[in-house]
Order: structure tokens, then C-alpha cells, then sequence
């Protein structure tokens, strides 16, 4: 495994090479349909938990309200192309943007709130936006939902089949995590992962915890937006009941068996997720069992999830256990 | 590094009116009046519970005082936030370290370099000018602070991983990146060994001859005694005694109040002489 | 401990690269002849589990019952059927997904299914595009079924049970002036009042709505709300629990009112679910006669197999598939394809235990609707009432 | 006027088993000092357990409710076996996800031995109403809700006794309040902390059977929208007060209805968590002014 993540450290570009000719090749190479649209579930999936992770698990606030985010993406989306008929490359960026905004407002108790507070503020936030989809029939179609969203058009050509979708979820993907990387190396990026290691420690250094965290729920609810506006063509018909807050826990789950706070973790984790629910399908209710006991399984093996490292914070590493009894001893 | 010049000596560094705080019926800190001029290593001292930390997260913004005022070099920063007051020039440390303790000790250093820096989101994303300008400055500025206090081949190790002391050390390294004039010290010598703490003290009395303002809470006598310049004393929360080590070995009221009877009052008067 | 981290991780990815790969070997080896085949595959869409869950096994049931029947006498000229369940959640999403798989995979003559007409509309567009019938045993919403060509649903519209409701329960059966209405807020409820709206105030009534989100369960401030405006009779609009839990409410809060429920048809489950079923009159395309023997037969099969009552809704699902039966004869000698099937339903005329279906042009059928209410714990006719031939 | 009173008996009511439902929650969450979404799957085994105790033994409540009790009681012993025994020290969001897979086991699992669907509830409590008139305004106050709101004021009463004048109430007060100190007092702190799991989840099961018999009905899927209701209410009041949660329920209870009342239905969790998000950005700390929980 060294020697992997040496030759990745040598030769980057070669291997960045290899998995762009690999992704190009793929809706190619694979013929069924169904295949390629649970690629791209599982892409979108990766870029929503993605979202979610930056806000989870890089600045270590418990957010379980992303549903709501997507949902307004979605609804962006769906309402502007389909009654205006504004192109959808103009869409993506403002429906992140209307997200985005949203964002803002319900981080606007997190200036006060923390922990548990936080969560529920969140919950209900998502809740709050899920009911207003479902009844601001003018705009959101209401309970009927928006139907027959029109399919991106590039150059003239309707991307309808999963071949071509497939693209356009790889490159969000793609640029999340470019970008987000990007911004985790940055300044803002260590500010976030301060505030979640110790809050207190980067007050006293001067971060302002306030404005960084607003920032933070901001960039995370910008991508579930843009995931949300790409979503709601792909599945071509939308409806308050996609956006519920199971959802939302569902991709917390991809989050955490993927493991927090690392780039790649919700990558895996959307992939486990759904193929796991895809192929056990046919189990019916022992599937959700069989997913339940995986996720606690988890949690009593890895709590920090699959890709994330032993030691860290969000795993309770052994530090923390030393540092306890060091404290005890002490009082 | 640190331009000190443009501090105007005449100006208390740290100030300290009537400040007051109350936990409900308790007085942790009552009418306390403090003065630390620029260049000085300023000892807080008082058993446990005298309210010293207390004190000190009144004066860097972390609580509110109920009553009274701190002033920064003239300026009063009352009621301001912690950040505010960081922005304004000021470190400390924690007596109970809080430190990133994931993340490794460069990266602990980093953070600190945050408001000496600018980098926003866009300019993250596209790696502009300003981008590459402030990781060098952070690159640069952190190492350099590492390698001073000797912390360098310690840079990527993850910070909760060193020795007790250590981890002090990476503290006041994360202090001192945020360039400040002024830095406050919580107990930085607990849970060292007499030769680590020989070296702290070496290493504060470098600083403070590099220009830094110190004020320190600790324990140790000895340490206290030796090193600082003026010393303040607190008990159930009121300042006792205010001066330099002699004045306040030879306060009567100190002794009373604090050395007790004698056995510890004697060790340090022995070891100051 | 690194090392056991990065074994996981392969370990894991391998299942997932395997799983894809089996799921995806399985799809293409299916595919094959169909004419030659002496077996016909349908695709079945149901929600197993979720909020629908008891009607997506109802569905289950319903079709496989008429199956075996169909191939324990022989099969349809000399073919096996053969039905494949996937479960939609009740989603409509993953109903799509469900679609697509049946969509592409060749040897999947035709596809039954959904349940709610939400999913039904989200799989239009895919069915649509593929040239596969979807063949709804209960979609309901008037703008399904005209959607496309290769949809189709036998449950009959809410445009035609709504305005029956409205004229014949309401006005001529129990001449009420004041109606009070609670709704489910959903494309379904929607719908219904949408079309019951105009009938009702063409006939001079004064009608009040409320509505809930599906899932409610406290509907005493709505019923308090209900009866300060002293209407002569409460209609409900739902399928589900809800129509229970508000009459059961209403009667609680001491309320004398006449109940009159559209949606949940003669479910013997919702009889025992109410504290007063005598005082409930729904309308129904459809009736266990206790009198017709091969419903009564049909009916104690499906309990015997399920272990609960049916109501319409499975005995709907149980014809949809006859009515592939009959196309697929219809086809005769000829080559058994999608689009075969689809012209030959389309043109078919079938009666099935559910009564007479033949289809609009639309591609939804015309339901002749009784007005049914309770005795002695037993859905009966409200005799003297039959409208069906004005 | 009259039509408002009548929308507040509604609420009161409602907000009564809403209180019931927040005391067990606050008692959960107070002891164990993290986030439960298993408290609707424990109601909803509460429910059950009564409605096969009503099948089999008829009518008789007293009965129904103390097998509600041991039935959450038992669960409350494998969930936290499960998701918080191990995890006291560990970052709050493990223990959350345990709850989430827990609470998704139990659905459906649920599902699959009592089956998918809906089971009447009927005829526990007569149906009768009683009218009182103030001066021209008419109120219709139903029997089960006379009996709802005495059971939740007896329990809940009994709950205040016992956390006051018994040793283990004393013990889990401790407990919920200071971890460490406790454990310096030398109380066992992990079993103080199952038993309060426990009894917070038999409150729980005791809050389904209520539910069960108010709304005529149990199924498999009724606890996930009310978990949401108790934890809103409990974080209302303060997360470990019981008076003050049940205060919150009662507060979300009363301003559903009334928004109900003026608006429309579909709105009724808008006004909840609308309302909670007021209260919060006003008092962080909900009802209570102290902050007594690891959060």
C-alpha cells in the first residue's frame, strides 16, 4: 500500500491520466443502461455526501439537513427550465448560487447554536424547505411535483440517455473535488478543520469561527444545490417526497462509512451504499435490515469510516482516551 | 521579524480596571487592577481557584467581564470576541492545551499564521497571486518559528502524538505565528521535567529580549521568581499584591495568604537568593 | 492497522466491482429470442416496502395468482408466462431506475406496474422512449394514461369517480348542500378534488376543503375547523390509513356526521378499522359479491395466500395480467413483440373479475361506479341507487 | 372565539402526549448525554406490545401500559448496549448513526413480524364528550383526552417523586448532570445510565400506547415523524429538564394546533420547527437557562 501511494506521489500526473482515459471510456464500454444510471447515482450520490462531508466532517458540525439543499437545487432546476425554459447550464450555477443563500440563513443559528442544537436547527430547516416544495404549488407544482423536466441540451443534442449523463455528473464530481481540494489547502480550508478540532484554540488565533463556519455551510449547500439542479432532469420528475429527511440521513451514512473528513471517503461510501441497495433489492425489508446491521457493524469496527485514518478526531482515536485519563488523574 | 519599534513605551502593553467576574454568587474575580508595561515578563500568581485563568480569559476576550475594563496598548477591548482581540495582537495559551491535536505541528503553526493572511475562497480556487504569496509567507514564517524553538524535525508529526512538553512548546509556536506583541502564558511549565522547564524558561526570556511582552501563570516559584520582572498576586479573586519578586516575597500579606507558614515561602526565598 | 484499513477498502471494492458486474451479467443473458421463447417475461413494478407496502404485496400476489392459473391451463398459445417483481419503494425515482432495467432488458415483454400514479407519470417518459406498455392495475390521475401510447391503467379515472361522487352520493343519494372536504395533499388527492370541484359546484353546493401532508395523524384541529362551518355531510379523499383515523376522530369529538370516503373503495380492512363503519357510504368500481362464486373464490385464494382481506387493488393487479393473456392471443401466430403488444391491447375488449375494460383512446377504461355502504360489518350495495346507466 | 378554544383543548391534548413523548426523551438524552432517532421505533414497540396485550387480554389498560413499559424497557436495554455503551467518550456523531441503524432495524424488522400493515386500536376508551359551557362559548372535551392528559400529569408526577426522593432518581439526576463527578461520588455510572436509558424508553412506550389509543391505530412506520416531535420538543426545553421538555411538548402541541387553526395542515410542521428556530436563535439554550449537557 506505501509503494501504491508512493508511485501515486511520483508519477500524480500519470495517474490522473489513467483515471480520466479509464472515466472516458466507461459509458462506452459498458452497454446497459441501468448500469450506467447507477454510475451515475452513485456519482451524484458522491458529490452530494461530498458536500456534505465538507460541512461534517471538515468543520465538525453535525448538519443532517442537506436534503433540503438538494431539494432547493432540484426545484431551481426544475421550475426555471421547464416554465421559462432557460438552458440549464445557466441554471447549475444559480440554483448552487439560491442554495448557497439558503445556506447563509439557516447557518445564521449557528452562530449561537452548537452540537445537538445544531442538528435539530438543521433537521427542521430541511423539513421546513421539504413542506414548502410541497405547497408553494405555483412555483413547485405542489404535491403533483414538477413532470417531464426538459433534458440538458448541448449544441442541439438531448443528453436523455445515461451515456451522455453520465458526463455531466462526472465533471460536477470532477470539480468538486478539484475545487474543494483546492480550498481545503487553503487558508480557508485549515480555518475549517480548526474550528473542528478545537473551537475554543482557533478563536483565541484569531479565526473568526462565526464568519468561517457561515462560509463553510454556505460552500456546502452551493454543491448540493448544483447536484440537486443536475439531479432533477436526470430523474425527470420531482416531487417534495424525494427530499424527505431520510435522505438526509442516508447520505449522512454514505458520509460515514466512507469515512469523514477525507476527500475520497463519500466516493466509496455513495458506491457501497447503493450498490449494496441495489443488488440486495430483491430481499426487500431484510434489505434495510442488512444495510442497518452494516451500518452499526461499522460503527462498532470503524467509527471513523472506511478511508479515515485510525487516529483522527472524528474516530475518538487513542489520544483522546490517553488524554482522559491524564485529566482524570490530574482532577 | 515582529517590527516592535512603533510600540510606544510609555503605554501599558495590557490593562487591567476594576475587573469583575461573577458566576452567580461565586466572585471569581473581584475589582482587579493590573498594569503590564511593554517588555515586561509579567508573573501571575495565587493558589488554586485564586481566579488567574479567569482573569485571563477575561483579558483575551473568551469571557465577558461583569464588571470593569481591559485596555490593549490604550485601546479597550471589553467585551470584544476572542478573535477581535487576537486581531489586535495578543496570544495565549491554554493550562489545559488545545492543541489541534490531529493535525500535525506545522499545520497547528499554520493556523495561527491566519490573520496575517488574506487568502479568501477565490483566491483558493484559482490560486492567485495573493495565494501563493501567503503560503509562502505561512511556509516560511512557520518554519522559521519552528526551527527557533526547536520544534523543526518535529514538523510532521501529529501534534497530540509528542511528549506533554513538548505539546507546550507547539502551543507557544502557534501563539507566536499570530505575531503578537503581547503573549499570555497559562502554566506553560506543567507537566515538564526541571531540565525542559530550565530550557522554557531560557527560551521566554529569548522571547522577551526579542521585543515580546510576557505574562505568565505558574506554579512554579522558582521558575516565577527567577524569570519575571513584576508579579501580580490574586486570592479568592482579588488582587493582593502587585510588584516586582521582591516587593512581593516581602509583603506580608502574600505571605500570609499564600505562602502559608513558611515551608514554601522559605524554598523560594532560598532559591531567589 | 493502516494495512487491514486498505484490505478493507480492496475487499469492499471488490464486492461492489463484483456485485456490478453479476447484476450486469444477469441482464444481458436474459436477453434472448422472443418468439421462439416458450416463455413470456413481465416486468412487475410494486412497492414491497415503504408506506405502499401492503399493496405492492398485493400486487405480488395478484398477478403470480393469475399466472399460475394461466400456465396451470397451459399457458397463453402454447407460452409459459412469467412475471419479475422489483421493488419501487413507492418512490418514484427508483421506480424509474426499475423501469429502465425492465426497458432495456429484451426478453421483458411488457411492464405492470406502479402502484401511485406519481410513479406511473415519472416512468412514462422512459416507457415511452423505449416502446414498452406500462400497464398500471391502479393508476388513477386523468393525465397518466394519455401521456403516451404505451401507457395504459385499468382502475378508471378520478375525472369519472369524482364527478360521480359529487352527483350521484352526494346530491341525488343524500341531497347535501354543505360539504366538507379533507383531502390528502397529494398528486392523487389533487386530482380528485380537482375534478369533483366543478360537478359539485354546477350542482349548487357549498364545498369547503382542507388538506393534509400524507403521513398525518392528528386531525382534530381540522375537524374542529370542519364542523364550525356545520356541513351536511365530511367526504374524505385518501387511500390510506388517514381515512380511517378521520372518521375515527370525527366520532370521538362527539361528532354526528354522515362520512362519505373516495379512494379506499370496499377495503374490508378499513370496516375493521373504524369506530362506526354503519354511518360510511363509498363509491366502488368494484364489490366482493358475496353471491358471485368465483369472486368469492378469488377473494378466500388471495387470503389464503396473503393473510389479509383483498381490496380492489389487487384484484385490479390480478386482471392486468389476463389482459396480457388476451392481447398476446390476440397477436395469434403472429411475432410477440412490445409493440404488438401494445396495438393488441389497445384494441382488446376484456371483462375481468373487476368487471367490464376497454380501453379509451386514452388508454384508461370507463368504470361504472355503486354507491356502497356497511351492514352487519359487510360492504353492500345501497340498493335502488344504480346509476351506472344514466 | 369558541372555534379557538376548542383548536386549544385540540392542542393541549396533543401537546400533553407530545410532553410525555419529551419527558422520556430528555430523560434518554439527559442521562446518556447524546442524541437518540430510536425513541419512534421504541414507541412504536411500546404500542405493539399493548395492542397484543389488548388482543389477548381485552380491554384492560393498567395491564397495556406495563407491558408498553417493559416492552420500550427491553428495547432500551439492546439500543443501549449498542449504541451508547461503547461509545461515552467517542465523537457524538458515531452514536447518532448507531441510533439511525438501530432505529432502521427495528422498522423493519417490525415490518416483517407484525407485518406492513395498519392495525386497529378500538374502543379502548369510551367515546364520549363532554360539553362545558362558559357563559355562550361552547367546548367539546373528548373522554380520552381527560384521560390522556391525567395519565401524562400522573406520570410525569410520579417521574418528579421519583428523581427527587429516591436514591437511583438521585443517582440518574447526578448522572445526567456530571459524568465524572458522579463517577468520583462513586455511582456506577454506566448502569445509572442504562437504567435512565431504560426508563426513558419505557416513558417512551408508554407515550406509544397513548398515541396508539388517540389515534385508533398501530403500525409499523408510526414512530419516525413522532421521534422528530420529541426531540424538537425536548431541545425546547433545554434537552434535560423533564418540566421543561414537557413544557416544550405542551408549547408544540398548542402552536401546531393554533397554526392548524388559521392556516392549513400541510403547514403543521413548518409551525414546529419554525417555532423551535425561534426559540433557539432567542434562547440558544431553549427554555432553561443553564446549560447542563455535554453538547
Amino acid at each position: 500500500m506505501e509503494k501504491a501511494k508512493d508511485f501515486y506521489e511520483k508519477h500524480k500526473l500519470i495517474v490522473y491520466l489513467i483515471l480520466f482515459a479509464v472515466s472516458l471510456v466507461v459509458p462506452f464500454v459498458i452497454e446497459q443502461a441501468l448500469i450506467l444510471r447507477y454510475i451515475c447515482t452513485i456519482m451524484m450520490y458522491a458529490t452530494l455526501a461530498g458536500s456534505l462531508n465538507v460541512i461534517n466532517g471538515y468543520s465538525g458540525q453535525t448538519c443532517l439537513g442537506q436534503a433540503g439543499f438538494f431539494c432547493i437545487g432540484a426545484y431551481t432546476c426544475a421550475a426555471l427550465t421547464k416554465n421559462f425554459g432557460v438552458s440549464f447550464w445557466i441554471v447549475l450555477p444559480l440554483a448552487g448560487i439560491l442554495a448557497a443563500l439558503v445556506g447563509l440563513l439557516v447557518s445564521l443559528p449557528t452562530l449561537k447554536l452548537s452540537g445537538i442544537y445544531l442538528s435539530i436547527v438543521t433537521l427542521g430547516a430541511s423539513e421546513i424547505i421539504r413542506i414548502i416544495a410541497q405547497t408553494w404549488t405555483p412555483v413547485t407544482g405542489g404535491a403533483l411535483g414538477i413532470k417531464q423536466i426538459p433534458y440538458p441540451n448541448l449544441f442541439g443534442l438531448e443528453l436523455f440517455r445515461p451515456k451522455y449523463y453520465y458526463f455531466i455528473f462526472l465533471i460536477i464530481g470532477v470539480l468538486f473535488l478539484f475545487i474543494t481540494s483546492r480550498v481545503l489547502r487553503s487558508r480557508v480550508g485549515r480555518a475549517w478543520m480548526a474550528i473542528r478540532e478545537d473551537q475554543v484554540a482557533a478563536k483565541s488565533l484569531g479565526v473568526e469561527t462565526s464568519r468561517c463556519k457561515c462560509t463553510n455551510f454556505m460552500y456546502g449547500a452551493f454543491w448540493a444545490g448544483i447536484i440537486g439542479a443536475a439531479y432533477a432532469p436526470f430523474v425527470n420528475y420531482i416531487e417534495s417526497s424525494q427530499f424527505t429527511t431520510d435522505t438526509g440521513f442516508n447520505v449522512l451514512a454514505m458520509v460515514v462509512i466512507g469515512g469523514q473528513g477525507t476527500l475520497l471517503g463519500p466516493i466509496i461510501g455513495s458506491a457501497i451504499v447503493t450498490i449494496l441497495t441495489e443488488t440486495l433489492r430483491f430481499l426487500e425489508n431484510w434489505r434495510y435490515v442488512i444495510y442497518a446491521i452494516i451500518i452499526i457493524l461499522m460503527m462498532w469496527v470503524r467509527p471513523q469510516g472506511l478511508l479515515g485514518a485510525s487516529d483522527s478526531i472524528l474516530a475518538g482515536g487513542k489520544i483522546r482516551r490517553k488524554e482522559k485519563e491524564q485529566g482524570g488523574k490530574k482532577a | 521579524m515582529i517590527d516592535f519599534s512603533q510600540i510606544d513605551t510609555n503605554v501599558p502593553m495590557l490593562e487591567s480596571k476594576g475587573l469583575c467576574k461573577y458566576f452567580g454568587g461565586l466572585k471569581a474575580v473581584d475589582n482587579v487592577d493590573m498594569k503590564i508595561m511593554p517588555g515586561d515578563i509579567f508573573g501571575i500568581i495565587g493558589p488554586n481557584g485564586a481566579g488567574k485563568t479567569t482573569f485571563f480569559n477575561m483579558c483575551t476576550g473568551m469571557y465577558t467581564p461583569t464588571k470593569g475594563n481591559v485596555y490593549l496598548m490604550g485601546e479597550d477591548v471589553t467585551g470584544l470576541s476572542a478573535e477581535r482581540v487576537a486581531r489586535k495582537k495578543m496570544a495565549r495559551t491554554f493550562q489545559n492545551l488545545q492543541l489541534f491535536k490531529f493535525m500535525s505541528v506545522l499545520d497547528n503553526v499554520k493556523i495561527g499564521c491566519h490573520i496575517g493572511t488574506k487568502t479568501n475562497m477565490v483566491d483558493s480556487i484559482f490560486h492567485t497571486k495573493r495565494y501563493k504569496q501567503d503560503e509562502e509567507y505561512v511556509v516560511h514564517k512557520s518554519e522559521e518559528i519552528l526551527r527557533a524553538i526547536g520544534l523543526y524535525e518535529y514538523r510532521d508529526t501529529m501534534a497530540g502524538n509528542l511528549a506533554y512538553g513538548m505539546q507546550r512548546k507547539v502551543e507557544i509556536a502557534r501563539a507566536l505565528a499570530l505575531e503578537p506583541y503581547i503573549l499570555l502564558l497559562d502554566e506553560p511549565a506543567a507537566g515538564m521535567n526541571p531540565q525542559e522547564k530550565e530550557e522554557l524558561m531560557e527560551f521566554i526570556k529569548m522571547l522577551n529580549d526579542g521585543g515580546y511582552t510576557i505574562a505568565v501563570i505558574e506554579h512554579d516559584m522558582k521558575f516565577v521568581m527567577n524569570s519575571c520582572n513584576r508579579i501580580l498576586v490574586l486570592n479568592f479573586g482579588q488582587k493582593i499584591c502587585e510588584g516586582t519578586p521582591d516587593q512581593v516575597k516581602s509583603d506580608k500579606q502574600v505571605h500570609e495568604a499564600y505562602f502559608g507558614k513558611g515551608i514554601i515561602a522559605g524554598e523560594a526565598v532560598k532559591v531567589h537568593g | 492497522m493502516k494495512k487491514k484499513r486498505m484490505l478493507a477498502v480492496a475487499a469492499l471494492s471488490m464486492t461492489a466491482v463484483l456485485m456490478t458486474a453479476c447484476s450486469g451479467g444477469s441482464g444481458s443473458s436474459t436477453g434472448g429470442g422472443s418468439g421462439e421463447a416458450s416463455t413470456i417475461k413481465l416486468g412487475g413494478l410494486a412497492p414491497l416496502t415503504g408506506n405502499y407496502a401492503e399493496y405492492g404485496k398485493g400486487f405480488q400476489i395478484g398477478w403470480q395468482m393469475a399466472i399460475d392459473e394461466i400456465n396451470a391451463a397451459g399457458g397463453v398459445n402454447g407460452h409459459k408466462l412469467e412475471i419479475e417483481v422489483k421493488d419501487t419503494q413507492g418512490d418514484a425515482v427508483v421506480s424509474s431506475n426499475m423501469a429502465t432495467n425492465f426497458a432495456e432488458d429484451e426478453s421483458v415483454m411488457a411492464i405492470l406496474g406502479d402502484f401511485t400514479s406519481g410513479a406511473c407519470k415519472a416512468n412514462a417518459e422512459i416507457v415511452d422512449r423505449y416502446g414498452i406498455v406500462q400497464l398500471s392495475p391502479t393508476a388513477s390521475a386523468p393525465d397518466y394514461a394519455n401521456m403516451s401510447k404505451y401507457c395504459f391503467s385499468i382502475m378508471g379515472r378520478q375525472d369519472g369517480e369524482a364527478p360521480y361522487l359529487a352527483r350521484y352520493i352526494l346530491d341525488k343519494y343524500l341531497g347535501a348542500k354543505k360539504i366538507a372536504v379533507i383531502r390528502v395533499d397529494s398528486d392523487w388527492g389533487l386530482s380528485c378534488y380537482e375534478n369533483f370541484l366543478p360537478t359539485a359546484e354546477e350542482l349548487g353546493m357549498e364545498v369547503t376543503v382542507e388538506k393534509y401532508a400524507s403521513g398525518e395523524k392528528d386531525f382534530s384541529s381540522l375537524i374542529t375547523k370542519m364542523r364550525s362551518v356545520n356541513p351536511d355531510v365530511l367526504v374524505v379523499m385518501d387511500q390510506g390509513d388517514s381515512v380511517a383515523a378521520i372518521f375515527n376522530q370525527a366520532d370521538a369529538a362527539g361528532w354526528d356526521i354522515q362520512h362519505v370516503a373516495l379512494g379506499p373503495g370496499t377495503s374490508e380492512q378499513l370496516i375493521g378499522q373504524l369506530t362506526t363503519p354503519d354511518n360510511l357510504i363509498v363509491t366502488s368500481p368494484f364489490f366482493f359479491d358475496e353471491n358471485d362464486e368465483t369472486l368469492t373464490k378469488w377473494s378466500s385464494t388471495f387470503q389464503e395466500q396473503s393473510g389479509f382481506a383483498p381490496t380492489i387493488h389487487p384484484a385490479c393487479a390480478y386482471d392486468t395480467v389476463y389482459l396480457i393473456k388476451n392481447a398476446i392471443e390476440r397477436i395469434g401466430d403472429g411475432e410477440i413483440t412490445r409493440d404488438a403488444i401494445q396495438q393488441a391491447l389497445d384494441q382488446s375488449e376484456n371483462t375481468g373479475i373487476t368487471g367490464a375494460l376497454n380501453f379509451t383512446e386514452d388508454g384508461d377504461i370507463v368504470r361504472n361506479y355503486m354507491i356502497c355502504g356497511v351492514e352487519n360489518g359487510k360492504w353492500v350495495v345501497l340498493e335502488g341507487f344504480d346509476y351506472a346507466n344514466e | 372565539m369558541e372555534y379557538f378554544l376548542n383548536q386549544l383543548v385540540n392542542g393541549l391534548c396533543q401537546g400533553a402526549i407530545y410532553a410525555l413523548m419529551a419527558i422520556g426523551y430528555s430523560v434518554i438524552v439527559g442521562v446518556v448525554g447524546m442524541v437518540t432517532f430510536t425513541y419512534g421505533e421504541i414507541m412504536m414497540i411500546g404500542a405493539f406490545s399493548a395492542y397484543y396485550i389488548f388482543q389477548a387480554f381485552g380491554n384492560n389498560l393498567p395491564l397495556a401500559i406495563l407491558a408498553a413499559f417493559t416492552g420500550s424497557f427491553v428495547i432500551g436495554i439492546i439500543v443501549y448496549k449498542l449504541c451508547y455503551e461503547k461509545f461515552f467518550n467517542a465523537p457524538r456523531h458515531i452514536s447518532l448513526l448507531c441510533t439511525i441503524g438501530i432505529s432502521m432495524l427495528i422498522k423493519n424488522l417490525a415490518q416483517i413480524v407484525f407485518g406492513p400493515e395498519t392495525k386497529p386500536v378500538l374502543d379502548i376508551i369510551e367515546n364520549r364528550t363532554f360539553t362545558i359551557m362558559l357563559g355562550s362559548v361552547r367546548l367539546d372535551i373528548k373522554l380520552l383526552q381527560i384521560v390522556v392528559i391525567l395519565l401524562v400529569i400522573v406520570l410525569a408526577g410520579t417521574l418528579t417523586l421519583f428523581f427527587n426522593k429516591t436514591k437511583w432518581g438521585i443517582a440518574l439526576r447526578a448522572v445526567s448532570q456530571n459524568k465524572d463527578a458522579a463517577y468520583l461520588m462513586g455511582i456506577n455510572v454506566k448502569r445509572t445510565a442504562l437504567i435512565g436509558n431504560c426508563i426513558g424508553s419505557g416513558l417512551g412506550g408508554v407515550a406509544g400506547i397513548l398515541l396508539s389509543i388517540y389515534y385508533y391505530s398501530v403500525s409499523a412506520t408510526m414512530g419516525g415523524a413522532y421521534s422528530m416531535k420529541a426531540f424538537a420538543a425536548s431541545v425546547l426545553g433545554g434537552l434535560v429538564d423533564i418540566r421543561f421538555s414537557a413544557l416544550g411538548g405542551l408549547c408544540i402541541g398548542i402552536i401546531e394546533n393554533l397554526g392548524i387553526a388559521v392556516s392549513a395542515a400541510t403547514f403543521r410542521d413548518v409551525f414546529a420547527f419554525g417555532f423551535l428556530i425561534l426559540v433557539l436563535l432567542i434562547r440558544p439554550q431553549g427554555f432553561v437557562s443553564k446549560k447542563g449537557v455535554r453538547v
